[in-house]
């Protein structure tokens, strides 16, 4: 009974297992497994190298027979072109379990640019604002005459063709996913335990409990799970469980043609992540970063992280996402006080009113 | 603001140089504000980037009115079952019957509205299939159960007369629960990745114990004999004058997720509400001890209660449809932890930390 | 007893109040189906393989069968080309086989008919083979070329064929084959466009 | 592909996918890589990781651009000149592999002293016939040898070669033939080995090269000098001994009306900086279908018997002797193309193909002229065709003008239709476009349509060929569906019908059809064919009765059988080698034993060359077939392109024939002089060198010549597919078209399935900034393109990925971008792109220019019924095209042309 006494921590805030909040360093087995279970699986979204080909929107779908859905997600219905690039998905949502952005990104190139050297030592500068509007055709005569050190350019990062000698263009591409988080929101304020952790460290719907209260979908700080509005229950990515029950890798992964998507252990997929964005940094790519890797963050680090390019905003990431659990036990006491003082008022009320007669 | 393709050049950054402002949209910012009639707001731009103006986080599925009118409902039962507890042991029994039937009724109504809400309401009792301290939906399943169980048998028994000794206990089993009831339903809605929501998270119990007070006091006063009345009036001035101060301490605030507050269909509510509790609460005091006072003023802070409810609930929804509720408080957080770490000072006004923009 | 305890065991606030999930995050809010879990490669009957129809690139494509039926197709990890990748067409191929709109039966408009009509497999096999004849016939040409110059070409102009690039090379094989028995030489592929 | 056939002597990509790895520089153009072949992208990726530069070359900024170090973006139909400028900057800068060159390639060979290059003729060659817009080649050849071929070459051989020229026998199409084995050429040529001959085939490159300045370059293509320079030294850095740099092309090279000799140019630069035959180097051509490679090897091409062999042409091939009179005596493995030929004709007429009756050589059909997919369309319309078959093809969406291609379809007595869905192709007479405005309507149109529902891919077995020429075997996973077949079921069971029907005819016309072998097993409850039973006669059988190994072991004697030579060897020792599944875990980089590729299951052509004329490897780290001299052997990681056990210093002796004719130092060993072709004297008719001309509908003047487009390209004519004038004011914008990732070709594949549809969910252009504010287009609206064939709508995407570009003397090019898959049938749906297009074709390949047209564009949707007819002719009146309606079904204007045009100006 021990154990039982750890959910105090939920009130009282002291939490020195990080039940709530904070690195965790077996999650799977904080959550009931045997300390034997199978270890935490992840997947490493490395944008750097994603083509933007949907495989793994169609993988996924096939695989967990998802209904096709327009860009905002209503299911069987064939949208408009969204006009946001080539992102007609638009959104992770209950039909919709892997989600490929597209970001279009360019600027004009302002040189001369002086000698050769290490690659990213002697990036050109860019214009913060630069002639934003292009009708004057002329700019690109003056950039024809222009002079270029192409090579530096090129380092600039692995997303960004230099496009001519006047132009950088990039053209950002990644798939999004389920975080699987370490403190997963979902999970904490799922009523029916419909939201469990497994053995793999992933979280999962259990579709035969959800009762379609939908406080998932509201508690998600990177909204994915979302609810099918006709079916009344909430739908997510799973990371494949029932796959990985046979020992094979999810869909999308299996399917990724670039390795955009690499699914494994999660301990090995960060130590890749650290080689990777280290490697880039050498190329001097520092726009690169990590996404969800920290387990110090707001959710305790997800099990599937990313290395992105820009702002996770950009993205359509929240920068700093923070489990709304962390909150709780000062939510908790709020409430408490608040029920009391609700006493109090009462217990005055009555005092103070003269007696019946 | 989803403009599609970017333009040209649109707020490319070096690396090394503060965040992207890509897609970046300009919103007129209101800080402040909220300070009461004929304040002048102090608006700024804010600069914040997003993926085609598309939200970040989802909108809560809840359906309204259906959960407006469950907080609602569960509030003015909980307030009114301490107070028919109370009445109870002090001998109003005109008072204790009312509180008793706003309790039970406001219970069974709340439970109704609850299921009526989920998507697999055949699936109810899956609820208790776990008890979740993390999910205060689970805790306030674990509330509403025996509350609504003691309350309603509490009210059938008042109305049918049956085993009256069992009516004490009832009574006091669901005035234990009516507090928490009350209450647990701004933890329900503050424990959510829902901005306007999350951030006034030690704020919501307490509007929300007020409101209930205000509502639970209000509807009692107004179908009680007015000489039994004086608690629930009581309760109900007081508890509008806490629903009152801890509003302020929301829409006050001058974090930029106490903008949906004011603006647009929440923000209507609102004012619609803090009218009604205030025209409520002085009605009260001045003519509540009249029957026809009784009656307007408890119609007005049940009016306001409900209309706070539908305001804070709405505001919440509005918070997730605009991404820089979610992206403009994150940075500011970033920065000024930013800033806390690189200085080693404290870390100032956060919004100061941020002077990347502009 | 055992039945209260089997009945209790299944409730899983008394796992979360026995076992080493208080929170009731994981082991102990496990469901029925959810320990049943079991892949659909699992239990398909047979895995065969093939190849994707779309692109040129080659990739290789396990098919699981079950009962008969198409339950998923997949990468073949094994494959030195794609390494058991596929792009969304490819991974998309199972629906090729499974859509709805696909047509599976014959369908017969009439010269100047409004309408589909339905069609038995073999009078569609007699009614084209007379065609083929009558084409052939019309068409045919024993010598061609300006009149200074006439060659024998032993040929129809009466029938033309055009190919995709998803056929096998057998069916090309018998194609060319046959054609050029019955003297038809505009036999075209889309591997000319 | 004559491109590389004429280079090399293979029309097949030189190295395979998996290679690309191994690449220091990989340029991709005329292709967009990651969208279109995403899984073989992999392999770029692979080598990006290494540290290999990638560069793409593209109108347009692709997902293959997002992913490349450089994205060069070049006006449409400009490839020749960028090339072409780096052929003179690798020339100028000496920066060609010296050793290779001179031992390899043909640039010792000497030219004819009669041919005049198109510097000196004004963008022309010497033998130009202007009246029929087409070459005579003689002039183009090699400085005969001592030995004079005429004296040792067959006297048809002579009369054939003459005959070579004549107009009917150019429109036939002979350089495809070059597939696999080159054109043939009368005898090895002189040489000089210093390359100072003003004759030499190296001294007219440079001459010829010298006006592609980088200058020149930026200012044809459109780009900044330095963005050249900067590719000049990625290519030239990462080519020699130690590195090699890849090439990646595919349909955006090949659909121009200059689209063979695009492939040259690449050819030319590739071989002088010693890239072909070289690990990481080569020529990479991506195909673009499952089995389109398949689909030429054993063709159902008009012009070719399987295996290259080409089809017997009356003017020139009244007998076997004469049709393989051009090979006798001929070094290279072309040299046994009697065997070859005799295998196929035992292949199909068995018993009855005997010496006696020449092998039943009469039996083949003969062609005349042009019998391609587009001529035969305008057939169509013209009454002459009476029945179609369409298997797995969708040319009412899939090809340019489609319009015209609806028309070909309402004038046919019959069509049979294999699909899986409903097709456009299927339903022209009741939808569509025509139905709309008129033109065409159930009670116009007689064709009566057969829809035989055909088998997927799971559901019937056979082989695919791959884009790197490898087989490989599919297992049938399930039976199809009610009436759902396999094709080879349809054409088996067509064929048994109609022979059952003559079995009786004594007319001499039906014995070929009689006397076909046509006795394949048959299983199943359906009777399906056998696959691997015809994939046996394919391979081809010994005497024995035994199953060949190799095309080395057929005889010209009629002992020997097989269906296409080149595949001869998929069932080596009895064994279905294109099953087999080894993983590639368990064997080396190069996987052999995986499917099985042709010729020989050798994974990259022409690998001799991977080695140094000793037989040594170039250096350790490009070490790949060598020469063991212990063993006696060449060796390595993949099977030799090259006789096993032919030493490096072997010279062929006097009178040798076929491969014995062929040095040990010859890797090209299908060409009839063994080295590479820099400059072609025979194989292309539009000229031995690449010279650039402008596309049909260009918007811009030819800057290099005054000759403004190849002059020898094909024209369709007719009034459904009028061209738009060059340099058009009333359609001032390049269009090119191009495919998405998420869609396949004419859609039938791709918009029916919920999947894919919901991805790219309508049909849409994409413009510049610029041109959307010129024409003030909005993301997300409509737009209406404008040809002088027809007007369409599409939804517009704004982007800066597609620019105008803007040359020196001011002219801005804009460039609409243009994917091809939509129409009104399935899921996903929009106007048909290709409806827009004409026809104008290469004349080398007959393949159209698709990646360029011009058209205008307006913003807002289309006319609608009769109104668009009206819309179209006010344009085409502005820009002074032939103008008149077509009538019904697709027939000739009632008011003459010539009247129209009047009426119009």
């Amino acid at each position: 009974m021990t154990s039982i006494s750890s959910v105090s921590a939920a009130f009282t805030g002291r939490d020195p297992g990080n039940r709530l909040y904070g690195p965790v360093p077996d999650v799977t087995e904080q959550s009931g497994y045997e300390p034997e279970h199978p270890k935490r699986v992840g997947f490493f979204t490395d944008t750097s190298v994603c083509i933007g080909c949907k495989a793994c929107e169609v993988a996924c779908k096939e695989w967990n027979t998802l209904p096709m859905d327009d860009s905002h997600g209503v299911r069987d219905a064939l949208g408009d072109l969204s006009g946001m690039s080539y992102d007609n998905t638009g959104q992770l949502g209950a039909n919709s379990w892997r989600h490929v952005a597209f970001i279009e990104q360019s600027r004009a190139v302002d040189l001369p640019m002086p000698s050769f050297g290490r690659p990213g030592d002697d990036r050109p500068h860019a214009h913060g604002m630069p002639a934003p509007d292009t009708g004057d055709l002329n700019s690109t005569a003056t950039a024809q005459a222009s002079v270029l050190n192409a090579e530096a350019l090129s380092e600039f990062d692995p997303q960004t063709g230099q496009s001519g000698a006047d132009k950088q263009v990039r053209w950002l591409m990644s798939s999004d996913v389920c975080k699987h988080c370490t403190h997963a929101g979902c999970l904490d304020v799922c009523p029916t335990g419909a939201l469990f952790r497994t053995e793999f460290g992933t979280v999962v719907v259990q579709q035969d409990i959800c009762n379609g209260c939908g406080y998932c979908v509201a508690s998600c700080p990177y909204g994915v799970i979302d609810q099918r509005k006709d079916d009344g229950r909430v739908f997510k990515c799973t990371m494949c469980y029932d796959r990985l029950t046979d020992g094979l890798m999810p869909a999308c992964a299996t399917a990724c043609p670039t390795q955009s998507i690499q699914f494994g252990d999660l301990d090995e997929l960060q130590a890749r992540a650290d080689a990777r964005l280290a490697t880039l940094q050498d190329q001097g790519v520092e726009t690169a970063r990590l996404y969800g890797r920290d387990e110090s963050d707001g959710v305790g680090g997800v099990g599937a992280f990313f290395l992105l390019l820009d702002e996770p905003e950009v993205y359509g990431l929240p920068p700093d996402p923070i489990v709304t659990t962390r909150d709780l036990p000062a939510m908790w006491k709020a409430a408490g006080k608040a029920a009391l003082m609700m006493v109090g008022v009462a217990v005055t009320a009555i005092v103070g009113s003269r007696r019946p007669r | 603001m989803t403009g599609g393709i970017t333009s040209p050049g649109a707020g490319w950054r070096q690396a090394d140089r503060g965040p992207a402002t890509q897609q970046t949209t300009r919103k007129r910012r209101k800080r402040g504000g909220g300070r009461g009639r004929g304040e002048v707001a102090m608006v700024d731009d804010v600069e914040f980037t997003s993926y085609y103006g598309r939200q970040i986080v989802k909108t809560p599925v809840w359906k309204s009115p259906d959960v407006p009118l469950y907080l609602f409902l569960g509030g003015a039962a909980g307030s009114s079952a301490i107070l028919g507890a109370l009445a109870d042991v002090t001998g109003r029994p005109a008072l204790t019957r009312t509180a008793r039937l706003t309790a039970g009724g406001g219970s069974i109504l709340s439970v109704v509205f609850l299921i009526h809400d989920l998507g697999r309401p055949e699936r109810f009792l899956h609820m208790l299939r776990v008890f979740k301290v993390t999910s205060p939906l689970s805790v306030g399943t674990y509330i509403l159960a025996p509350f609504s169980a003691a309350a309603g048998a509490t009210a059938a028994v008042e109305l049918l007369g049956w085993f009256p000794k069992l009516k004490r206990f009832g009574g006091a089993v669901a005035a234990v629960f009516g507090g928490p009831l009350a209450t647990y339903t701004g933890v329900l809605l503050a424990n959510t990745a829902v901005p306007s929501w999350h951030e006034f998270h030690t704020k919501l119990p307490f509007v929300f114990g007020g409101s209930a007070m205000a509502a639970g006091g209000g509807i009692c006063m107004a179908f009680t004999p007015v000489g039994e009345a004086e608690p629930a009036r009581k309760m109900a001035i007081l508890g509008a004058g806490i629903e009152l101060a801890a509003l302020r301490g929301v829409e006050g605030s001058d974090s930029i997720l106490a903008e949906p507050y004011h603006e647009g269909r929440p923000g209507q509510f609102m004012r619609a509400a803090r009218a009604c509790t205030a025209g409520g609460l002085g009605l009260a005091v001045l003519g509540g001890r009249r029957r026809w006072g009784a009656v307007a003023s408890g119609a007005l802070l049940a009016a306001g209660s409900l209309l706070t409810r539908f305001g804070v609930f709405e505001a919440g929804i509005a918070s997730t449809k605009d991404p820089k509720y979610v992206v403009v408080p994150q940075r500011e957080r970033m920065a000024a932890r930013e800033a806390q770490r690189t200085s080693g000072a404290p870390a100032g006004d956060p919004h100061e930390a941020r002077s990347v923009s502009s | 007893m055992a039945g209260v305890k089997t009945w209790l065991d299944s409730w899983p606030v008394y796992r979360q109040l026995t076992g080493a999930d208080p929170f009731g995050r994981g082991s102990a809010a496990r469901s029925k189906a959810t320990d049943a879990t079991v892949s659909r490669t699992a239990t398909a009957d047979k895995v065969v393989k093939s190849v994707c129809p779309y692109c040129a690139v080659g990739c290789a494509q396990n098919v699981y069968v079950k009962d008969e039926k198409i339950v998923q197709i997949e990468g073949d990890p094994n494959s030195p080309i794609n390494r058991g990748r596929l792009c969304p067409k490819g991974s998309a191929s199972k629906q090729l086989v499974t859509s709805p709109s696909r047509v599976t039966t014959v369908r017969y408009r009439r010269p100047y008919g409004t309408e589909w009509e339905d069609l038995d497999l073999d009078t569609a096999m007699e009614m084209i083979a007379d065609r083929v004849l009558a084409a052939r016939e019309k068409g045919w040409q024993v010598e061609d070329g300006p009149a200074d110059n006439r060659r024998r070409v032993n040929r129809t102009m009466g029938i033309a064929s055009l190919g995709g690039a998803t056929l096998d090379n057998e069916e090309n094989y018998l194609m060319k084959k046959l054609y050029s028995a019955l003297g038809a030489i505009q036999i075209e592929n889309q591997a000319r466009i | 592909m004559p491109g590389l056939g004429a280079s090399f002597g293979r029309g097949g990509a030189t190295n395979f996918l998996e290679d690309l790895a191994n690449s220091d520089c990989i340029v991709i153009e005329g292709s967009n890589m990651a969208e279109c072949h995403p899984v073989g992208f992999q392999w770029v990726g692979e080598a990006k990781a290494r540290g290999a530069k990638v560069i793409h070359i593209d109108p347009r900024f692709t997902r293959t651009s997002a992913i490349a170090d450089l994205h060069v973006p070049l006006r449409i139909g400009t490839d020749i000149a960028f090339l072409g400028g780096l052929i003179k900057y690798v020339l100028d800068n000496e920066l060609y592999f010296k050793d290779y060159v001179v031992a390899y390639t043909n640039a010792a060979a000497l030219v004819n002293d009669e041919f005049v290059d198109t510097e000196d003729l004004d963008g022309l060659f010497s033998g130009f016939d202007a009246e029929n817009n087409i070459y005579d080649e003689t002039s183009w050849s090699y400085d005969p040898g001592e030995q004079d071929a005429a004296t040792e070459q067959p006297a048809e051989a002579a009369e054939q070669e003459h005959e070579e020229d004549a107009p009917e026998v150019k429109a036939s199409d002979r350089g495809q033939a070059a597939g696999s084995g080159g054109p043939p050429i009368p005898s090895k040529p002189h040489r000089d080995e210093t390359l100072q001959h003003p004759r030499s085939v190296f001294q007219i490159l440079k001459r010829h090269f010298a006006r592609y300045t980088p200058e020149m370059v930026s200012e044809v293509c459109g780009i900044e000098p330095e963005v050249f320079e900067q590719v000049a030294q990625w290519v030239t850095s990462n080519s020699n001994r130690d590195r090699t740099t890849a090439w990646v092309y595919s349909v955006g090279w090949t659909q121009h009306s200059v689209g063979a000799q695009y492939i040259r140019t690449c050819s030319i630069l590739q071989t002088l900086l010693g890239n072909i035959g070289r690990p990481g180097g080569g020529i990479m051509a991506l195909r673009g279908h499952a089995s389109i490679q398949g689909s030429t090897d054993v063709p159902t091409l008009f012009n070719l018997l399987p295996g290259y062999l080409p089809m017997p042409h009356a003017d020139q091939h009244g007998t076997l002797d004469e049709y393989v009179a051009d090979a006798a005596g001929k070094a290279g493995f072309w040299g046994n193309k009697r065997a070859y030929m005799t295998s196929l004709l035992k292949a199909w007429w068995g018993e009855n193909a005997t010496a006696e009756n020449d092998f039943a050589f009469d039996y083949l059909p003969k062609i005349n002229g042009d019998h391609s997919s587009y001529q035969t369309i305008a057939d169509m319309i013209a009454g002459k065709v009476s029945g179609y078959f369409l298997v797995g093809e969708n040319p009412g969406v899939g090809h340019p003008n489609s319009r015209m291609n609806r028309f070909g379809l309402a004038n046919l007595d019959w069509l049979v239709v294999r699909d899986l869905q409903m097709i456009e192709s299927a339903t022209f007479w009741k939808e569509g476009p025509e139905h709309e405005t008129g033109e065409l309507s159930p009670d116009t149109v007689g064709t009566e349509v057969f829809f035989m529902p055909a088998a997927t891919h799971v559901e019937k077995e056979g082989t695919f060929t791959q884009t790197q020429r490898v087989l490989q075997w599919r297992h049938k996973a399930v039976e199809p569906p009610n009436d759902a077949r396999s094709d080879l079921w349809f054409f088996y069971h067509l064929g048994r019908i109609l022979r059952d029907r003559l079995k009786d005819s004594p007319d001499p016309r039906d014995r070929p059809l009689l006397d076909l072998t046509w006795d394949y097993p048959v299983e199943g409850e359906t009777q399906d064919p056998d696959a691997a039973a015809v994939l046996r006669e394919i391979n081809g059988f010994g005497p024995d009765g035994q199953l060949l190994n190799s095309y080395l072991q057929m005889k010209d004697d009629g002992s020997t059988s097989g269906g296409c030579w080149i595949y001869c060897g998929v069932y080596a020792d009895g064994v279905n080698q294109a099953a087999r599944r080894k993983p590639a875990k368990e064997q080396g980089a190069v996987a052999s034993e995986w499917g099985w590729a042709w010729p020989l299951n050798r994974r990259m052509l022409y690998n001799r060359a991977s080695a140094d004329p000793e037989g040594k490897p170039w250096s350790e780290r490009k070490a790949y077939v060598w020469w063991d001299e212990d063993a006696g052997e060449w060796t390595g990681k993949d099977v030799p392109d090259f006789e096993r056990n032919k030493r490096p210093d072997y010279e062929p002796p006097e009178g040798a024939k076929a491969q014995d004719a062929l040095a040990g130092t010859d890797p090209f060993v299908m060409q009839g002089d063994g080295k590479a072709w820099l400059y072609a004297p025979a194989g292309l008719v539009d000229g031995p060198l690449p010279t650039h001309y402008e596309p049909a509908e260009s918007v811009v003047e030819n800057a290099f010549y005054s000759q403004q487009a190849n002059p020898t390209m094909e024209h369709i004519e007719g009034p459904w597919n009028r061209e738009n004038p060059a340099q058009s004011e009333v359609f001032p914008f390049q269009v090119t078209t191009y495919r998405l990732t998420e869609h396949h070709t004419a859609g039938a594949m791709s918009r029916t399935l919920p999947y894919l549809s919901e991805l790219q969910p309508e049909f849409f252009v994409e413009v510049s900034p610029e041109l959307a504010r010129l024409r003030g287009l909005s993301n997300g609206e409509y737009a209406t393109l404008i040809s002088a064939r027809t007007a369409i709508e599409a939804k517009v995407l704004v982007t800066e990925r597609v620019r105008p570009i803007k040359l020196r003397n001011g002219t801005v090019v804009h460039q609409i971008g243009m994917p091809y898959h939509w129409s009104y049938a399935g899921i996903s749906t929009g106007d048909a792109a290709n409806d827009l297009l004409g026809i104008v074709l290469d004349s080398n390949t007959h393949i159209q220019e698709s990646k360029v047209s011009s058209c205008d564009i307006v913003p807002g949707r289309r006319p609608r019924g009769p109104e668009l007819l009206e819309y179209v002719e006010s344009y085409r009146r502005r820009a002074g095209v032939d103008s008149g309606r077509v009538t019904r079904n697709g027939g000739a204007p009632r008011v003459a042309p010539m009247d129209g045009q009047q009426e119009g100006s």
